[in-house]
């Protein structure tokens, strides 16, 4: 066959297995077209959000808490109504969602860069090295999340004035994030290099006189991208949700930059007062957010690496 | 009454894009006492009429026509069929075994399953089986769990297991293939000698002729789902009539003489991996054109000389370094190699003949002795710029063609990628040019290069290891089982296009491999390893002819042959 | 086994010097607690002075080795907030968490399980896919979210359970339980869901996968092949090399009940060590919240050694090799 | 209790459905946050002190209008404007028993004056404390101090023996050792605690040998406190009955409890005084990135003022359950005169000032905000940082929680442009308003303010972190302190809100209600300082 004949990529991915597993699973299909439509939403949000919400001049607190528009007292303008500060909720969500997606990708980034580095060092060099970033991984996952934020926002703290350090604060819950996925990724990259180093293809580049770099980077990376790809989707939703959860517990995104979580915490507070849509909305958005990738992480795995949990 | 009766079955496997005939109307019988031999290459649907028998076909697969009679009974309305009435033997030992439950507790369950038994009357009957499956010390051994056991001991364990009901039938899948040839006698006996005692009917799948020949009573040959020839044992082995089973036959190698060529007799549906003969001239193009240039000395010392090569491994890490433990994986081996020469290493899994190839190839810095390439002591000469340039001219080729290709790059890539690390082309078009003829001479046309190693067969991606050794344009090739992993026809094609490089290229060849007939094919000089050291080594005709050590001459006896021609 | 043993525990006394460390010095910078300690009005001499008294001012080395010294014979100091030792105090709020977690845990795995091994087994049926989508809603719904809408639906419109704290407590002396008292039991039930949906769609979901794995194994093909009944293979042979993976993640997931305690615990203001130091990060509580963080890391360390001990119970490999 | 944890398994099922049944007689009480300590020295916070303040009684107390009424001091007078006379309850005993002696007060004000305690400044170091029988104490000041005894209501009296039996030593925080005080205690109050988990429950029972019994409505037998600091948790527990009284209740929820078949809300302005504070110390304004300091300029600060609409925030945010406030005093404080106006809501005067001031395209700084210390606190914070930016300046609020936010805004940090904070004056005087708001936070007339090595020794002031300063003002809150006569410490307190207003030292907001949640059917008095006083609450029979 000449590379000619061959169809395109985009034929080729629908035609393939996993292609094939997706388009069976109307699910599947309707998380990816959610996830689409909500990241889409979301990174073009200062061009469909009717409100910048960050333009703190056009917020006015005459407009708050008006319901959504459907509701008896709604404003047209206001799809889903308003917030306590006059913010157009719908907008608000639009950049929350900008912020939280934000978040979970930049910090699984992260994660997976550190945690792939380490893991294929650790998994191809063995012996002390090895046994060196495995203990880090154990002391590491010792710390929950919410404990590494903690700890990120002490250190950060020691050594910034407080301006920068408020300023700081989503990359502080960035790094975070990150650092309590990296171990991960470092294991299962560990143990994937380990199968991989052994196999023949390794010792192909190794006798061709290959150094250690070119083997990692070029033969080993590569074949250890699957199962890292399917716990980065995953991380994806605990990232998302561990931001949420930060900042509802208030060590999070500072309040005039929107998150899911922060919504839903200030939401929280109206609860018992009838303004619902403000704990709705946003819950709803993270719960359909955080649901769609871990459909489209359990799609993968399917098709990737049936083996991971 | 005849045992078994398959009647025209056909097992199919429903697929994305089509149906994949898996066995398309098979008719066997089967009678009591008797071993029925399935024999075929990879793909060719032996097992699954053996799990098909079972009623165990992994979904979707199905039975699509016929009927498989059990004394006269559709085995689909037979209750008891499996375990009670059929029985089944797997292939791999290591893994058929629970591994959290002692011998004794699966063999109580299992015999408990079947007969009315009080738990220490089990027990009691699992001894009585150990001891007749000839495991030692059975008192004991009952209650040890299965990693205690060795590979050939599990296996005579499953086989114990697969006879706790009294099976009326047997299905042996592959039952030896895990195991050295040593072990691999013992359990063909084993079987033999239980078929007689107990007449109970056999199937015994297996690829491996010889097996077939030493065992079975009758014999169908199998190709693309479908039993092209049946008949008894010897028949089939001297006097073949179809065309497959001849060039099938032809492709075995012998192990009581030396052939210049495997017989290029091949079938011709077998297609998918016939390659149009290589085309060696263009060897004389850029594989000759620039000559091996780093030091080309006299011609009459030996191209590699080892000496006293030693690696241990070790086998329990400890903080403090006197409680660690080692294991001498290769222990003061020396051999030389003379220019143009193939010498042949041979021994049994965990010899250590591929330490010594991978000491050679430079995976492993060996503990204690020489390495002396050209003269030059390679081991010693760590990371320098001579070093690596004696490295390109020893290139190795790998057993296991599913693994020695990285699935993540094109074909093109791979055997691009030592010429790119040595810099062996000027520009990107010539080394495009180099791999397109590499890939040629292999026998796989330079088009190969666009796709991705998972497109090709066993056979072609050895091809592609071959082309990518080729590549550095060495003078020394280490092939380490290059073939032990492929069906004899393909074994074949292979040996031949190494024999054919050998000589257009004049390339010195360490060959290992396990397989005594291939070795005495291939080699001019055989070593003879066992645990780490080697014990014989001499002429190939010489050692097969007049083996001088106990141990070589044990391997030369229970190597396996299709009896006398 | 001993030597082993004895590795591992050096691992863990390793892990908790480095843990005690890092709670040590992550809180020495997580805000002043003079400020917290003293009322608006306080003049900055007495500040100064209470800054002095605290130790706040010694070299961080001294300060750590004082530390490490104190927490050895338990003694995690004063809480700034409370002015009650730290020990005692988390002595006295870790029966609630302790209850809290084992139910959670108890009741995720009770219906993690069998839910796990029938969608593993019938991976097909309609109810296994069932469990499925809504395990995934339990992994993608916030913890907080979840208790809030429990609080919510049964707490305030339905009326039905308690929304806050533990109910009746019975003092056992060294124990105060809410096990035994009906509102005790009454109260626990909303947290302990609340805080057991995550953890028990994951198990479910991690059991389903490595029965899914255990069933296409050989010795299962082989004892099918032997006639050993569906039941036996299915709860002895499969389950029980299920178990093996299963045990080391649910093990590991029991640290990570400790932590969503802490979100579960502000929910339902259970009074427990979570809810204790989450007030404690509001307040700055340094004692308390290393202390905190020494236990839980302790906590961890002794499950994981308690999951290798159980290895050794369940898989003969490992029993032999250590002889 | 011996209930088999089976069969409470089953009860459980069982009592879903049973609504909570209570004993009439017993309190069911949450807040926000615990007692810090059982020890009435150790920590001066609003909730702790009234909390005390069932347990404990000091010489006065104030009554729920806040007036001043005898307590253990049954009556005063003053012998020379520098000599007062208190005359003890004879009655009284504490609650172990031991009758109450001018020896305790004696005692009292020793501990309250020692080591780390936050309530020195109930008397003044020099001011001598003497018994002259066992039921009449002399207070002997050094300097005249017409409202010696203002601040008194929880300076509680604590018993000699019972301390000296105990080793209670100093109010200590940093001490190595749990005091005894800490978990304990021996009042002369209405209700002596049962048992006392810190942060958890702390239950008490009606002291048989209480004085005052029959003198309130008081009925209740039992006080069960529990405390919830999560809002949403308290409104529920309510709303299903667990509770009887919750505070406090977000201005939010309160439209919901109000709906209740069984629960109500009562509710009513604070003492405590919302305002800005702005940062006119700094040379250069912390976030602005300017080389100078824009609020040091009164029509920069007036400009702000003017920006913010103080009407929009108190119907919108705190849905009209707030008072707007000109001055930084509540009404009911000594010294409050309606007389003072804000200044009014004008964009576009803002924008003028701004204009003439120089800033016509505005300035940014830092704001300092909090989220758990006041009403709606983040909430007001983002509005006013929104209306700011109508007139172009940009007040970025950073929102924290109090340990940081304390730490962010206290000297010598003073990170901060602007930052919102809440003033109640403990002595319900002007004065004090004066005294540490308003005076100049400086050791001598010489000395910067907030210079480093003067911050141990400054005192008036100290609250001041805006570091307003007008000598002026520093005149007057001396002679207000010292003049005894009425009429005309009342015209000094005018004079001087009449100069502090004029310079917009300050950016007063509003007065926020508090709200309680009282379960339907029970009766109490709120407190506008947010004391409960459980002496006025009367549960149905």
């Amino acid at each position: 066959m000449t590379p000619e004949q061959r169809p395109n990529l985009f034929l080729r991915a629908y035609d393939s297995d996993a292609g094939y597993k997706f388009r069976r699973s109307p699910l599947t299909v309707l998380a990816g077209l959610i996830l689409v439509l909500m990241i889409g939403a979301a990174m073009l949000a200062p061009w469909i959000a009717p409100f910048d919400p960050f333009d703190k001049a056009s917020i006015d607190l005459f407009n708050a808490l008006i319901p959504p528009a459907w509701q008896s007292g709604g404003d047209p303008a206001f799809l889903l109504g308003t917030d306590d500060q006059g913010r157009d909720l719908f907008s608000t969500i639009l950049y929350g969602t900008r912020t939280s997606v934000f978040v979970g990708a930049i910090s699984v980034a992260l994660a997976v860069c550190a945690g792939v580095t380490f893991g294929l060092i650790a998994g191809y060099f063995g012996g002390l090295v090895d046994a060196v970033i495995m203990r880090i991984v154990d002391i590491q996952m010792t710390f929950p999340a919410i404990m590494v934020a903690l700890l990120i926002d002490g250190v950060t703290r020691s050594f910034m004035t407080r301006d920068q350090h408020s300023e700081m604060a989503i990359v502080v819950i960035i790094i975070a994030m990150a650092l309590s996925i990296w171990p991960q990724v470092a294991r299962t990259v560990r143990a994937s290099t380990m199968v991989e180093k052994s196999r023949e293809y390794v010792l192909a580049a190794q006798v061709i006189g290959r150094g250690s770099g070119a083997i990692l980077a070029r033969h080993i990376l590569p074949n250890v991208m699957g199962p890292v790809l399917v716990i980065a989707t995953i991380n994806l939703g605990v990232a998302i949700l561990g931001e949420a959860t930060l900042s509802f517990l208030g060590l999070g995104i500072p309040a005039g930059e929107p998150s899911l979580g922060t919504l839903i915490r200030i939401g929280n507070d109206f609860i018992f007062s009838g303004e619902r849509w403000m704990l709705i909305y946003p819950g709803l958005t993270l719960a359909l957010l955080v649901l769609s990738v871990n459909l489209l992480g359990d799609w993968l795995r399917d098709v990737l690496d049936p083996k991971l949990r | 009454m005849t045992l078994l009766s398959i009647q025209n079955l056909t097992v199919e496997y429903p697929g994305r894009k089509a149906t994949f005939t898996a066995v398309r109307d098979v008719t066997l019988t089967l009678e009591r006492g008797e071993i029925l031999g399935l024999v075929g290459e990879s793909g060719a649907g032996k097992s699954t009429i053996g799990t098909a028998i079972m009623g165990l076909l992994d979904r979707p697969g199905h039975v699509a026509g016929g009927r498989i009679l059990l004394d006269g009974t559709d085995t689909t309305s037979i209750p008891d069929l499996l375990g009670a009435r059929v029985s089944m033997i797997f292939q791999d030992p290591l893994t058929s075994l629970n591994p959290l439950y002692t011998v004794g507790q699966q063999l109580v369950e299992t015999l408990r399953t079947h007969h009315r038994l009080t738990p220490p009357e089990a027990r009691g009957k699992a001894v009585d089986l150990l001891d007749q499956v000839g495991i030692r010390e059975p008192e004991t051994r009952v209650d040890q769990y299965p990693h205690q056991f060795s590979g050939g001991m599990r296996q005579r364990v499953v086989i114990a297991l697969a006879l706790c009901s009294d099976p009326d039938l047997i299905i042996a899948d592959e039952p030896t293939t895990a195991l050295d040839v040593s072990v691999q006698a013992q359990i063909l006996d084993l079987l033999c000698n239980l078929v007689k005692e107990r007449g109970v009917g056999v199937i015994l799948v297996t690829h491996d002729m010889g097996v077939i020949a030493q065992t079975a009573d009758r014999v169908a040959v199998m190709y693309h789902g479908e039993v092209v020839e049946e008949g008894p044992t010897q028949q089939i082995i001297h006097a073949p009539r179809h065309a497959y089973t001849q060039s099938l036959l032809a492709a075995v190698p012998r192990g009581d003489r030396k052939l210049d060529r495997f017989p290029s007799l091949s079938y011709a549906p077998i297609g998918a991996d016939v390659q149009t003969a290589p085309d060696l001239s263009l060897t004389s193009t850029w594989l000759r054109s620039k000559a091996p240039d780093v030091g080309t000395g006299a011609s009459t010392k030996p191209l590699l000389s080892v000496k006293g090569l030693g690696i241990r491994f070790l086998t329990k890490n400890a903080i403090l370094p006197r409680n660690r433990r080692y294991v001498d994986a290769v222990k003061g081996v020396t051999f030389d190699i003379a220019r143009g020469e193939v010498l042949g290493l041979v021994g049994e899994s965990g010899s250590g003949k591929s330490t010594v190839a991978r000491m050679i190839a430079g995976i492993h810095p060996p503990d204690t002795g020489q390495i002396l390439f050209d003269g030059q002591d390679i081991a010693a000469r760590q990371g320098s710029h001579d070093r690596q340039a004696l490295r390109r001219q020893i290139q190795m080729i790998f057993q296991d063609p599913f693994s020695s290709l990285n699935p993540r790059m094109r074909v093109r890539d791979i055997v691009a990628e030592p010429i790119h690390h040595n810099r062996l082309a000027g520009s990107g078009a010539e080394t495009q040019k180099i791999v397109g003829d590499l890939l040629t001479i292999v026998g796989l046309g330079a088009a190969a290069g666009d796709r991705f190693p998972h497109e090709f067969s066993g056979g072609q991606r050895q091809r592609i290891s071959i082309a990518r050794a080729l590549a550095t344009r060495p003078r020394f090739l280490i092939c380490d089982e290059p073939t032990s992993a492929l069906d004899v026809s393909i074994q074949a094609q292979i040996l031949n296009l190494l024999k054919d490089l050998r000589d257009a290229l004049d390339l010195t060849v360490l060959f290992i491999s396990h397989d005594l007939p291939v070795v005495r094919q291939m080699c001019d000089r055989v070593a003879v390893m066992q645990k780490g050291q080697i014990c014989e080594l001499s002429e190939t005709e010489r050692l097969f002819e007049t083996p001088q050590n106990a141990y070589t001459q044990e391997l030369i006896d229970l190597m396996p042959s299709l009896g006398p021609a | 086994m001993i030597r082993f043993l004895l590795e591992r525990l050096l691992q863990a006394a390793l892990l908790l010097l480095v843990v005690a460390f890092l709670a040590f010095v992550m809180f020495r910078f997580a805000g002043d607690p003079v400020a917290q300690m003293v009322s608006i009005d306080t003049t900055m001499e007495d500040r100064t002075a209470l800054r002095e008294a605290l130790g706040l001012n010694d070299p961080l080395p001294t300060q750590f080795a004082q530390f490490v010294m104190r927490a050895l014979h338990g003694d995690f100091g004063l809480s700034y907030q409370l002015g009650r030792p730290v020990a005692a105090l988390l002595a006295d709020r870790l029966p609630a968490s302790i209850e809290l977690s084992l139910i959670a845990f108890g009741l995720a795995l009770l219906v993690g399980i069998p839910m796990g091994v029938y969608a593993g087994l019938k991976p097909e049926s309609w109810l296994s896919r069932a469990f499925l989508i809504f395990s995934l809603a339990g992994i993608s719904l916030p913890t907080f979210f979840i208790g809030i809408m429990l609080i919510l639906i049964f707490g305030v419109e339905l009326g039905a359970f308690p929304t806050f704290g533990r109910g009746d407590t019975v003092d056992l002396g060294w124990w105060t339980t809410g096990l035994l008292t009906p509102s005790g039991w009454h109260s626990i039930i909303l947290p302990a869901c609340t805080l057991g949906l995550f953890q028990m769609t994951f198990i479910m979901r991690l059991v389903r996968a490595e029965i899914l794995e255990v069933m296409r194994s050989d010795y299962i093909k082989f004892a099918r092949a032997r006639g050993i009944s569906k039941t036996r293979i299915h709860y002895g042979h499969a389950l029980k090399n299920t178990l093996v993976p299963v045990m080391t993640i649910a093990g590991l997931q029991l640290g990570s009940i400790i932590a969503f305690g802490i979100v579960t615990e502000s929910v339902f203001q259970w009074p427990g060590i979570g809810l204790l130091f989450i007030q404690a990060i509001s307040t700055v509580d340094i004692p308390v919240m290393s202390a905190y963080l020494l236990l839980v890391a302790l906590i961890f360390v002794s499950i994981n050694l308690l999951v290798d001990l159980l290895y050794f119970l369940v898989d003969p490999r490992l029993r032999m090799s250590s002889k | 209790m011996t209930h088999k944890p089976l069969s409470s398994l089953c009860l459980v099922t069982a009592l879903a459905l049973v609504p909570f049944a209570s004993s009439a007689q017993t309190l069911r009480f949450a807040a926000q946050g615990d007692a810090v300590t059982m020890d009435p020295y150790v920590v001066e916070e609003v909730f702790t002190s009234g909390f005390l303040g069932n347990v404990y009684e000091g010489l006065i107390r104030r009554a729920p209008d806040l007036s001043i009424q005898p307590a253990l001091a049954e009556s005063w007078e003053l012998l020379s404007p520098t000599h007062w006379r208190f005359h003890l309850r004879k009655d009284v005993t504490f609650h172990d028993g031991t009758p109450f002696t001018a020896d305790d007060v004696i005692y009292s004000a020793e501990r309250v004056r020692a080591g780390a305690s936050d309530f020195k400044n109930r008397l003044a170091a020099d001011t001598e404390v003497v018994a002259v029988d066992d039921h009449t104490v002399d207070f002997i000041t050094t300097e005249p101090n017409p409202i010696l005894h203002y601040t008194w209501a929880n300076w509680y009296i604590m018993n000699r023996d019972w301390a000296e039996a105990n080793n209670i030593g100093n109010a200590d925080k940093a001490a190595a050792e749990e005091s005894y005080a800490t978990l304990h205690e021996n009042g002369t109050g209405p209700f002596r605690v049962e048992t006392r988990e810190p942060g958890v429950k702390t239950t008490l029972t009606a002291y048989d040998g209480w004085w005052g019994k029959g003198s309130v409505p008081m009925n209740i037998s039992d006080v069960e406190y529990t405390p919830v600091p999560n809002a949403a948790t308290r409104v529920a527990a309510l709303l299903s009955e667990q509770l009887d009284v919750v505070f406090p209740i977000s201005v939010q929820d309160i439209a919901r409890i109000e709906a209740a078949p069984n629960a109500g809300i009562k509710a009513g302005p604070e003492v405590r005084t919302m305002y800005l504070t702005m940062n006119q110390w700094r040379d250069t304004l912390p976030g602005s990135g300017l080389e100078e300091n824009p609020l040091k300029d009164r029509r920069v600060r007036e400009a702000i003022y003017r920006a913010i609409d103080i009407e929009t925030i108190h119907a919108r945010i705190l849905r009209g359950r707030a008072t707007p406030a000109a001055l930084m005093v509540a009404p009911g404080v000594n010294g409050y005169s309606d007389t003072f106006k804000r200044y009014d809501y004008d964009v576009e005067r803002s924008k003028e000032l701004l204009a003439e001031a120089g800033y016509a395209d505005g300035f940014s700084f830092t704001f300092q905000c909090s989220n758990n210390m006041y009403v709606n606190d983040e909430a007001i914070c983002l509005a006013v940082s929104n209306m700011l930016a109508k007139v172009g300046i940009d007040a970025q609020a950073n929102v924290q929680a109090k340990a940081q936010y304390l730490e962010a805004i206290l000297a010598p940090n003073m990170d901060f442009g602007m930052a919102m904070l809440g003033t109640t004056p403990a002595s319900l005087d002007s004065h004090i308003a004066l005294y540490s708001l308003h005076m100049c936070p400086r050791a001598d007339e010489n000395s910067a303010i907030w210079a480093p090595e003067d911050q141990g020794q400054i005192i008036a002031g100290k609250s001041n972190f805006g570091g307003y300063c007008n000598p002026e003002i520093d005149r007057l809150a001396n002679e207000i302190l010292i003049e005894t006569d009425e009429d005309k410490r009342n015209a000094l307190i005018n004079e001087a809100w009449t100069i502090t207003t004029e310079d917009v030292a300050y950016l007063p907001l509003h007065q926020t209600w508090a709200a309680w949640g009282i379960r339907d059917k029970v009766d109490l008095q709120i407190r506008a300082d947010n004391v409960f006083d459980w002496r006025y609450v009367v549960m149905p029979e």
